[in-house]
């Protein structure tokens, strides 16, 4: 079913998104949307797992199964991050990531 | 439909919406690209022939963190509310970096000679991943499996403790440290 | 149990007993006790010596015990000693024991700073009587580091300042030193056989050229800054001005000598080859730092800080008849490495008690002393007399040993330093004579000054315990020098065996 | 499988069964009860330590995903006992009404996190690796934003779980290129096949980035001293000692075990960081004055100075590193738990407030003092020794100037070090801490801390212990 | 055991007294101390008389030559495999000579200083120290070897420190104590170095072996040379150094007018007739080496001899201190002994300088203590030492001003007291061997009367003073060492010094020689001619020969401007150029180097502060570019 798409273009694809996460995660100012960020950058590891596993190592499953408990995994950090967001909006009273800093230097 | 058609779809919408994502200014739609993202991602993995994998990713990330998210920015913001914008040298810094590291890698993948395994192929499908999940030998993936429940549990207690308001807390006055100079 | 073993383990009780003593009273008893005992302990040592070596036992360390520590890496906890050892631990004990009575009246957290005197002198010990290499910089680090309390607590002035330049400084010292110990384990013996931090066993095997050229100067510099090499002296003058007396009297008279002895113990002995090719470069240092001391001295006002640059040309000396090589020149660094450390204990006692009366240690804010405190004031000439070289006291007897030998070399670059540094005794004579004749002669300068009292009992024991020992070595040295030689005719074999390349450079 | 094989799980099955039967019976306790959980859960836990020392081959289970030998037993019986003395410093401050409600939760957290890490030790593949070290990490978070009314505790667990999610993003991106290049997430079918290609080094350099995060490795390392900080000051000294203890224990083994046929590129790669670290933490440190803050920033040096006995790659190595890490938790528990004492004591944490503590707290004092020389590595205490076997392993590969630049630093260590001496020994205050009684879970805590730092140094045979269980690469 | 093991106690004795007496001084009487240390002289006198009988005269074989003997010796310490430094006693005619002058002068001044320093606060530290003089000196002029001689000139130097600096409240007491010991040092580490050479070509300390006619010296004669001078002579040139400052050649003379300060008897025993002239001693000791092996060295010796007693004659001239004059006499008188040893010969009648110059020490010893100790009468009883505040003094102090002239006459060279002959040997010698020097010392002879009667006149005739108190004649303790000493400086002139101390230890033929003789006889009664009609009255006419010398008496009065030479280097180059500099130097660049090292790593750690901003944004920036930088470098660069 996947044609003639070489590897490439999906590792191509992976670390474009894997960087746009981390442009993300770099400039957005919203914890939430870093946490989108985040997100991002797990899901073009799965993508790589997922095309690595497909085209070069089909014998076995490891990396589908790494993709699976990536995803797993990814929801729990979801989790406490967004519990802890929760919680710094109640502290901050705002979720922006500039306003927390009162630790510094 | 042409799966390399197919392929270049999903990718332009992954792409598009990836940098959607990080680049709107509103939240919500954020949560919403990244929504698209996902479920184009699925959209791969069911190319790939990994239905299992898509049907999680669409159950847990779409389902699930989205969900979540856009949860948890309803309760945090205002859906009118546009995000500011990081300042100028910061998103320019950033974009060299980024820019700079997606080219090494890009380079440094298209330069490597992968090599294919000559094994035969394991079908990706249920009853495979299935009994792998519960086997225990080799190539099981039963541990994983349990302690990955190990990791939700805690993560779950935590998420609890950090999020729910105690009896108690209203008694307790905040100590608010004053921040350091 | 070996008596070596007594020299850590009595102090390291005298240390526990203090902890339980109640009264100040029975704190600082115990102290004289226990550095007493040691003192005894260490005469006895001597004297135990001296009868193994006329019964003909010409090991080279004596009295040696070894107890392996850590397998793995072939640690040990080995000890002996020789009669150089002998000589530094006898001058420690007798250091320490005028330094308890010296810090008599220490009232504020008296316990805690006995303790800290003891463990001080503890490493000291330690340091002398190891034969090990790791032991020997442990017991290095032990003792440098209450110093920074010792300072920080009970000093004076910008005693903060001061005690954290000399910890720093000196543990930079020991971060050269460590540096040179690791690489000499790594090269102790040849190949195929288990490596050794036995100082005795690693003399049995040469380090090759090129590693001995790179550590011998992270070792020898490492020792240097204890032993106050110039430039990296300067932690001396801050630190023993801002020290309690009893302290400074430690540092200066005993810490200061471990660089000298380590230098020469470590650096020399176990890499001649390097020490011969760049012996020149530390020669230069030190003969510049014999005089640019005493230049030094000449200007400074404070009593301490005399002292200290004093020190600075003393110590300068050490190391510049230990760079000389030869056996009369050695042994005269040992002497004076015992005379110096008697005789600016001495002067730091002095300076100490001095101060408790006066208030002040400018020398321009006194005079007179003579006349209110006799006792005192003729103590500290006759400190200034050996200090400044006089026969009859220790110091004479250092510096001409250290003059004829380091004169035995045959070329002019050795001998022009030789007299260079000997130009020093003239440098020493003018500031010792004008501290003397500014602070205890002429007339009294405060009035306040008349009603001050001279010595207490136990400031007389401290300063007359030096004294003796003083001009005991400067009337009757041939023991000492005997003994010393006697030990160091090995080493100075090995170090003749070195190819001499210090002709080639010049 | 069979019970022998469980046999091998022990330390992770039953510290599993201890949170789950701690989780069970707070269910059971009304709230004026909860207190008694901590009796409950710091015996259990004592047990399992015992449990833990008892004798045990190695195996292999679950088709070489779990590892298991005397030497992955012993690392996390080091980690065991770092946390029974966290548990036991941490009493007076459970024990405080705001945190009442959540006790038994604070040492499930930690027992599932330490279960986390013993899974990341004894991992075979990088799936059991990454699933243990987010166990290890992300419920951490929690621990660390657990005084939720606190903005500071809020701000370290956010600052926590970003960092923590960016550095697995980045991690994961890494193990994923070394999946694509050698076809296999087991480590020993990865050591065949792994190479030099610049692809590989890529990925090597993502995996050792996201560890360098955990181990707080300069330039990973500016998290740790917010999150330090911030964090309720007990999970801090979990983070930086149990945490990194066990990141670094795992560093090193995967460098031995995954990458050693590429030594050359992380030999120099680590060369650089540890350089780096130990000198910006170091200049960091000078400056604080807040006590966690000037902790984490120290222990950002002795990251810098682990990786001196990584680098070296032999079995010298491997024991000083182990040696080291054994020494550096009893110290820095020492530290910490002083700074915890007086914390729930008098709620100061400035540096300035400590002056003249000696005056009125002379013990803890005494103790602060001789755990900080021990971090400095000043003899006669256990980190002299520590310090020093990682310099002779360092030096055995000629890293000589190195040796020298990590001396230096201990010696500017020792200068911040010192001024915590100083504030306690030598400042004068007039409103010293009060003196005050530590409560004697918090005591046999503090004194299990103070033996270890007097005794490991001594007492060789701990060294010998660990150096008959090591292995190096050679 | 041998014959002469007694002489051990002849230092011995001053040691043991100088330890009971300062250790134990404080406890008694102060009289008390005073006896003791008498009577501990008064046994090292009876032994050195007994010493000197018997090497002499009783043990000796009359016709043979006078051997040296070391009646004993001890290890004192062990220096290389060849050089030993030993403690011991030799003797010989000049070691001998010596016990004689140093026991006879000490005892003098013991007895003397019992009435002269009565009184005085430190009276049991004066005879403390004096004992300690006693025995330096005793043993410097026993010494066996030129280390030991070294050990004891230092101690020396100390005793004479310290007992200038007796009135250790007085600050210039202080500082020309301080100036002597300074001064002589600094000569002292030309001998040392001298030493060092010395030893090192000979192998050897000891005198016996460097002085005897197989000198391991002699295998350097030819070795190399530096600045036109071969190493021997450099070593004897700085060994001399070292003697020049202890018996104050110029330009080392500086501290001993200073040294005037000490109490008066001090400076009798150890700035006139002792102390002083261990310089000559020291050559007198090496004479053999000197002559067969650097002749070169003696040039100079006899030049800085010459010039010094020139020198200090001039300015004894223009001084109103009575000690001062005596000390540039002294000075003066000193040169004479070296330029006699400078031109003297080895052996026979060569060695006619070498004699004279003993003979002369031996003399001068005598009759200048007997000034000194009369100047301390003097002072004594006017309590002034500037003698324009004293005048016709003849009838207060009768015995005091017959022994002082008796002094003044034997100085003079007046025939037949012992100055005469002595002198004249001296000025034998000189003319035998450098007219010009001798021309020099003719003069000098001259100049010598001028300003001793200069003295005697001013003090004893001369004006009519009012004194506050009226002066009066010191006690017998006093008094009678004058005479004793009066009777040594009439009579010394008779001993047989060329059969007793000569060059080579033979008799030899010596007779006045009358075409010396004569003239010096006469320029001296010239000389006092002069004084007398200057200053028999008061009148005017020295201050107006003093104005039209101008600025040369200028000059001479302030001692040609030496002092302040030696302040200007002293203060202004060694304290100000040097010592300050280095003190700078030390504060600032050294100490300023480590303190800018903590500075910076301070600095640095807060110039690198923003990094830890607490954005976490930041923090993931520098995350992602450290790990892309590290990609760069180890997969691009590397």
């Amino acid at each position: 079913m996947t044609g003639n798409i070489p590897l490439e273009y999906f590792l191509i694809l992976s670390t474009i998104m894997f960087f746009t996460g981390i442009f993300g995660f770099l400039t957005r100012r919203n914890l939430i949307t870093m946490l989108m960020s985040i997100e991002l950058i797990l899901n073009s590891v799965n993508i790589n797992f997922v095309a690595f596993n497909h085209f070069l190592y089909p014998n076995n499953l490891q990396g589908h199964f790494f993709t699976l408990i990536i995803i797993a995994v990814a929801a729990a950090e979801a989790a406490v991050a967004i519990a802890i967001i929760i919680n710094i909006y109640r502290n901050f009273k705002s979720i922006e990531v500039d306003k927390v800093n009162q630790m510094k230097y | 439909m042409d799966s390399n058609i197919l392929f270049f779809l999903l990718a332009g919408t992954i792409l598009l919406f990836s940098v959607l994502t990080v680049t709107t200014r509103r939240i919500l739609r954020a949560a919403v690209y990244l929504l698209f993202v996902l479920v184009s991602t699925a959209g791969l993995y069911f190319m790939l022939n990994y239905n299992f994998l898509a049907a999680v990713q669409l159950t847990v990330y779409a389902g699930g963190i989205v969900v979540l998210m856009i949860f948890s920015i309803l309760l945090t913001s205002h859906i009118s509310e546009k995000a500011k914008l990081a300042g100028m040298k910061q998103s320019l810094l950033s974009a060299l970096t980024v820019v700079a590291g997606a080219i090494l890698t890009i380079i440094l993948l298209m330069n490597h000679q992968f090599t294919a395994s000559s094994e035969p192929a394991v079908s990706p499908d249920v009853q495979n991943i299935g009994r792998h999940l519960v086997s225990y030998g080799e190539n099981g993936y039963a541990l994983p499996f349990e302690v990955i429940s190990i990791l939700l549990l805690a993560a779950m207690i935590g998420s609890i403790i950090v999020a729910r308001k105690e009896s108690l807390a209203a008694n307790v006055k905040p100590t608010d440290e004053n921040p350091e100079k | 149990m070996n008596i070596l073993t007594l020299f850590v383990l009595i102090p390291v009780v005298t240390m526990l007993a203090i902890g339980f003593s109640k009264s100040m009273k029975s704190i600082r008893v115990v102290a004289a006790i226990g550095m007493g005992i040691q003192l005894i302990l260490a005469a006895f040592l001597v004297y135990a010596y001296l009868t193994e070596r006329a019964a003909g036992n010409t090991a080279e360390m004596l009295f040696t015990y070894d107890a392996l520590w850590f397998p793995s890496l072939n640690i040990h906890y080995s000890i002996g000693v020789d009669g150089i050892s002998v000589a530094m631990i006898a001058l420690t004990a007798v250091v320490v024991f005028a330094g308890i009575f010296a810090s008599w009246e220490v009232e504020y957290l008296s316990k805690e700073f006995f303790i800290s005197l003891i463990l001080l002198a503890s490493g000291v010990f330690g340091f002398f009587i190891s034969i090990d290499l790791f032991t020997m910089l442990l017991f290095y680090e032990l003792a440098v580091i209450p110093m920074y309390l010792l300072i920080g607590i009970w000093g004076s002035g910008p005693k903060e300042y001061s005690a954290m330049k000399l910890t720093l400084m000196l543990m930079g010292g020991s971060a050269l030193l460590m540096v040179g110990l690791l690489g000499i384990y790594f090269y102790s013996a040849p190949d195929g056989t288990p490596l050794t931090w036995n100082l005795l066993e690693i003399s049995k095997n040469t380090i090759p050229i090129e590693m001995q050229r790179f550590l011998f100067p992270f070792t020898f510099i490492g020792f240097g800054i204890l032993g106050a090499l110039f430039p990296f002296h300067t932690w001396s003058p801050d630190g023993h001005a801002s020290a309690p007396t009893a302290v400074s009297m430690l540092h200066a008279g005993v810490l200061m000598k471990l660089g000298g002895y380590g230098a020469f113990r470590v650096a020399i002995f176990l890499m001649p080859d390097a020490a011969q090719e760049q012996a020149w470069i530390f020669l230069l240092l030190t003969g510049t730092s014999v005089v640019y001391g005493a230049f030094g001295a000449i200007f400074q006002k404070d009593l301490k800080y005399i002292n200290a640059y004093s020190s600075v040309s003393h110590c300068g000396l050490v190391l510049f008849a230990i760079l000389m090589m030869n056996q009369t020149a050695l042994n005269g660094a040992v002497i004076q490495m015992i005379s110096h450390g008697l005789m600016t204990a001495l002067f730091f006692a002095l300076i100490g008690m001095i101060y408790g009366r006066t208030h002040t240690r400018l020398i321009n804010e006194m005079g007179g002393l003579m006349k209110v405190m006799p006792f005192l004031s003729v103590v500290y000439v006759i400190a200034g007399l050996a200090s400044l070289g006089l026969p009859g006291l220790s110091g004479f007897v250092a510096e001409m040993t250290i003059f004829i030998g380091s004169f035995q070399h045959t070329d002019s670059f050795h001998r022009m330093l030789t007299i260079i540094a000997a130009a020093s005794i003239v440098i020493t004579a003018v500031y010792i004579l004008r501290v003397v004749a500014t602070l205890l002669y002429g007339p009294i300068r405060n009035d306040h000054y008349n009603h001050l009292t001279d010595a207490r009992w136990f400031e007389k024991l401290s300063t007359v315990t030096l004294l003796v020992c003083i001009a005991a070595i400067g009337i009757a040295p041939l023991w000492l020098s005997d003994m010393i030689n006697f030990s160091l005719a090995p080493i100075v074999t090995k170090l003749s065996m070195a190819t001499s390349s210090f002709v080639s450079i010049f | 499988m069979n019970i022998y094989d469980f046999l091998i799980m022990r330390h992770e099955l039953v510290l599993v069964i201890i949170a789950l039967v701690v989780l069970i019976i707070d269910l059971g306790l009304k709230p004026a009860q909860k207190r008694h959980i901590i009796p409950v859960a710091v015996t259990l836990f004592i047990i399992h330590t015992i449990i833990g020392f008892l004798p045990s081959s190695g195996g292999i289970l679950f088709g070489g995903m779990f590892h298991s030998s005397p030497l992955l037993v012993m690392m996390k019986n080091v980690l065991n006992i770092g946390v029974l003395i966290i548990l036991l410093q941490s009493y007076s401050w459970l024990i405080k009404p705001e945190n009442k409600e959540k006790m038994s939760e604070y040492f499930v957290i930690m027992f599932f996190t330490l279960t986390g890490m013993y899974f990341m030790i004894s991992a075979g593949d990088f799936l059991m690796f990454y699933l243990g070290l987010e166990t290890a990490s992300i419920p951490i978070a929690a621990l660390a934003a657990y005084m939720h009314h606190r903005t500071k505790s809020a701000e370290a667990g956010v600052k926590y779980i970003l960092s923590s999610a960016l550095s697995s993003g980045i991690l994961l991106f890494g193990l994923s290129l070394i999946y694509g290049t050698t076809g296999s997430i087991l480590f020993s079918d990865i050591a065949f096949s792994i190479t030099d290609s610049p692809l590989q080094i890529f990925a090597l350099i993502f995996f050792i980035s996201g560890m360098a995060f955990k181990i707080s490795l300069v330039p990973f390392q500016l998290w740790t001293a917010d999150v330090y900080e911030g964090a309720p000051t007990n999970v801090t000294s979990y983070l930086s000692v149990i945490s990194k203890g066990a990141a670094s224990f795992v560093f090193m083994l995967i460098l031995f075990k995954v990458f050693f046929p590429v030594m050359e590129v992380w030999r120099d790669i680590l060369y650089t960081l540890s350089i780096a670290t130990m000198i910006i933490g170091n200049l960091f440190a000078l400056r604080q004055k807040n006590m966690k803050r000037f902790l984490a920033f120290s222990s950002i040096a002795q990251a810098g100075f682990i990786l001196l006995g990584i680098m070296v790659g032999s079995k010298l190595g491997m024991t000083s590193v182990i040696y080291f890490i054994l020494t550096y938790i009893f110290s820095n528990l020492g530290a910490f738990g002083v700074v915890s004492a007086i914390e729930n004591a008098s709620g100061k944490l400035s540096m300035d407030d400590y002056n003249g503590l000696y005056k009125t707290n002379p013990k803890l004092s005494l103790l602060m003092m001789l755990s900080v020389f021990s971090l400095a590595g000043i003899p006669p205490v256990a980190g002299f020794f520590g310090k020093f076997f990682l310099f002779t392993s360092a030096a055995s590969a000629g890293l000589y100037w190195l040796v020298f630049i990590a001396i230096l630093n201990a010696t500017i260590s020792l200068y911040y070090y010192l001024l915590v001496v100083k504030a306690m020994f030598i400042n004068k205050n007039e409103t010293p801490i009060p003196a005050f009684k530590t409560d004697l879970p918090a005591r046999a805590g503090l004194i299990l801390s103070a033996l270890g730092i007097f005794i490991l140094g001594f007492w060789s045979q701990v060294y010998e212990w660990i150096n008959n269980l090591t292995v190096g690469i050679f | 055991m041998n014959a002469y093991s007694y002489t051990l106690l002849i230092p011995l004795i001053p040691l043991f007294v100088f330890l009971l007496i300062g250790l134990t001084g404080h406890k008694y009487k102060p009289s008390i101390s005073g006896l003791i240390g008498t009577a501990g002289l008064l046994v090292v006198t009876v032994l050195s008389y007994m010493t000197a009988i018997s090497y002499f005269w009783t043990d000796h074989i009359a016709g043979t030559a006078y051997t040296s003997l070391k009646v004993f010796e001890i290890d004192w310490l062990h220096l290389t495999e060849f050089l030993t430094i030993n403690l011991g006693i030799l003797l010989d005619p000049i070691s001998v000579m010596m016990l004689v002058v140093i026991s006879t002068v000490s005892f003098m001044v013991h007895i003397y200083s019992l009435g002269y320093m009565k009184g005085e606060k430190g009276f049991a530290r004066f005879y403390a120290f004096l004992s300690l003089f006693s025995f330096s000196m005793l043993g410097l002029v026993l010494a066996t070897n030129i280390f030991q001689m070294y050990i004891f000139w230092e101690l020396v130097g100390v005793s004479s420190y310290l007992l200038i600096g007796f009135y250790y409240t007085k600050p210039s007491a202080v500082s020309a104590s301080k100036k002597a010991f300074i001064v002589t040092r600094f000569a002292d580490l030309g001998f040392l170095i001298g030493i060092l050479m010395l030893s090192f070509m000979t192998n050897t300390f000891d005198f016996q072996t460097l002085v005897s006619s197989d000198s391991p010296a002699l295998s350097h004669m030819g070795g190399a040379t530096f600045l036109g001078l071969s190493t021997l002579t450099w070593a004897l040139t700085l060994v001399f150094i070292g003697g020049a400052g202890k018996s104050a050649m110029f330009p080392l003379h500086i501290w001993l007018p200073d040294a005037m300060e000490g109490p008066t008897p001090v400076s009798a025993l150890i700035h006139a007739a002792t102390m002083v002239v261990a310089g000559v001693y020291l050559v007198a000791r090496l004479f053999p080496l000197y002559s067969m092996v650097a002749p070169d060295a003696l040039v100079i010796v006899a030049w800085v001899g010459g010039i010094s007693s020139l020198f200090a004659a001039i300015i004894a001239c223009t001084q109103y201190d009575i000690k001062r004059v005596l000390a540039y006499s002294t000075m003066s008188q000193i040169g004479y002994m070296m330029l006699a040893l400078g031109v003297s010969g080895y052996g026979g009648h060569d060695g006619l300088g070498f004699m004279a110059s003993n003979w002369h020490l031996f003399t001068h010893a005598m009759f200048k203590a007997l000034l000194f100790l009369g100047a301390g009468a003097i002072i004594h009883s006017v309590h002034s030492n500037d003698m324009r505040e004293m005048g016709n003094l003849r009838k207060y102090l009768p015995i005091t001003h017959l022994t002082f002239l008796i002094g003044c006459l034997t100085i003079a060279g007046i025939p037949p007291l012992s100055g005469f002959f002595s002198k004249d040997e001296i000025l034998a010698a000189a003319l035998h061997a450098n007219p010009a020097l001798f021309a020099i010392e003719y003069l000098v002879a001259g100049i010598t009367a001028f300003y001793m009667f200069r003295l005697y006149f001013n003090v004893f005739w001369g004006k009519s003073t009012h004194y506050h108190h009226t002066p009066h004649e010191s006690p017998l303790v006093m008094t009678i060492p004058l005479m004793v000493l009066a009777f040594g400086a009439v009579f010394s002139g008779f001993l047989p010094f060329n059969e007793l101390v000569t060059s080579d230890g033979l008799p030899f033929e010596a007779h006045i020689n009358y075409s010396v003789a004569i003239p010096s006889v006469l320029i001296a009664a010239f000389g006092i001619l002069v004084a007398y009609m200057m200053y028999r009255k008061e009148s005017l006419v020295p201050e107006k020969i003093a104005t039209s010398l101008g600025a040369f008496y200028r000059g001479a009065y302030h001692k040609f401007y030496m002092d302040e030479l030696y302040l200007f280097v002293t203060h202004k180059i060694i304290f100000r150029y040097i010592s300050q500099p280095v003190a700078w130097f030390d504060r600032n660049i050294v100490d300023g180097t480590m303190n800018l090292i903590g500075y910076s790593i301070e600095k640095a750690s807060y110039m690198i502060k923003g990094f830890q901003s607490g954005r976490v944004q930041q923090y993931g920036y520098v995350f992602v570019t450290g790990a892309v930088a590290l990609v760069i470098i180890f997969v691009f660069i590397w």
